[in-house]
């Protein structure tokens, strides 16, 4: 077991209705605990939209991580 | 060269001081402007969130590009987050250089890139009363373009 | 849609203000600057000329053309006249429009027609104590490039 | 005999040592008037680097002149 931060933003943080929360997960990798996190919350988005941040950097999925970690699945992006 | 998420109203003239420089000719700037309409849609606000921490790691790394790939003397942009109205700066762009076809060129990429790749999110809220995270939709068509809707 | 030729400096965010449209979602803007180089020389200063009926005409003229091949809300150019000095502003072009593709083509059809066509002449003077009208030699190599040497 | 106002710009003024003169003279058009001042006044510009305006218009070599009209020659253009 292993404990992360997560922070959502936009879509995925109404969907969740929080902005950030700590757990505790089994998850090797960003890909998983997304779809652990998906069942849960009920995220429209399907992986293959998202790009994985991990401590405020990219990572090419799946994304390994690490206990401390913090996660951010980044939705399409729309700036501008 | 800096990229800059603020939450307040972008300061173009304070900006465009930092570009001066003695062997520059030419300045050119971009602006992207909250408009009324979107795909046939008439639009109240917009509401703009970014994850700031990497949004400016992103955007500085899109200006160090910009610097590669053109012959630059300054580079600066802002974007601005929040609920913004009809006519609000979300982003301005502003590029300095001794000729303008690397002005032109590199305002051009920065916006470009900017759009494509710094995680900042706009929701829609229309004049009907719906609202919508701009390429978040997951059902029927979705717009998958880069340049976004906006601008 | 107005092209003037200002002796003046150039009043950019008045000018901006003038481009506002509930419509635009892009705004792109064109600045020359005097620079302290030209062509290996160190410059000192610019004088700028103008046939001022004739230029006002004819920048009118094309900012005619730009709306009708680009898909404009707005578009104003000044340029400006007399004793400049490095880091003046000698020419503003800002154009909106709903999208940032055709802002950006419009604003560089104007300022690449602006130069090439209207009646504005350019004397430079050198550091070293010299000056010359621009395009205007007569002996050896000159330059024909529409471009201009400033930006 | 016509009588005509010519204006000058940039190196022809400073040439000239005049921005504007009026003047009587024989030729039909503003390609020979050039050709008559330039012997006059050394203007170091050929006819073929110059354009012709006729009132405040461009108008295409040789450009005929009538009467009254203000005829301006125009030097290679360095704006921007």
């Amino acid at each position: 077991m292993k404990t992360l931060t997560v922070k959502y933003f936009a879509i995925l943080r109404e969907q969740r209705g929080d902005a950030e929360e700590q757990l505790r997960t089994e998850s090797v990798d960003a890909q998983s605990l997304y779809e652990e996190l998906q069942a849960q919350h009920g995220f429209t988005l399907p992986v293959d939209r998202l790009r994985a941040a991990v401590n405020g950097e990219f990572r090419p999925w799946p994304a390994p991580v690490n206990d401390g970690d913090e996660v951010v699945f980044i939705p399409p992006v729309a700036g501008g | 060269m800096h990229f800059k998420i603020t939450s307040k109203t972008i300061a173009v003239s304070e900006l465009a001081n930092t570009l001066q420089h003695e062997r520059a000719g030419a300045c050119a700037t971009f602006e992207g402007w909250v408009r009324n309409h979107n795909e046939g849609q008439a639009v109240a606000s917009l509401e703009y969130e970014a994850y700031a921490e990497l949004a400016e790691t992103e955007g500085n790394r899109i200006l160090d590009e910009a610097r590669e790939k053109f012959d630059l003397l300054a580079a600066e942009a802002v974007h601005r987050v929040g609920h913004l109205q009809i006519g609000d700066m979300a982003v301005w762009v502003g590029v300095a250089s001794a000729h303008r076809g690397p002005a032109f060129d590199a305002c051009r990429f920065i916006i470009d890139e900017l759009k494509a790749r710094v995680p900042i999110w706009k929701k829609e809220h229309y004049v009907a009363g719906e609202s919508t995270w701009i390429n978040c939709a997951t059902k029927g068509e979705f717009s998958t373009d880069d340049a976004g809707p906006s601008s």
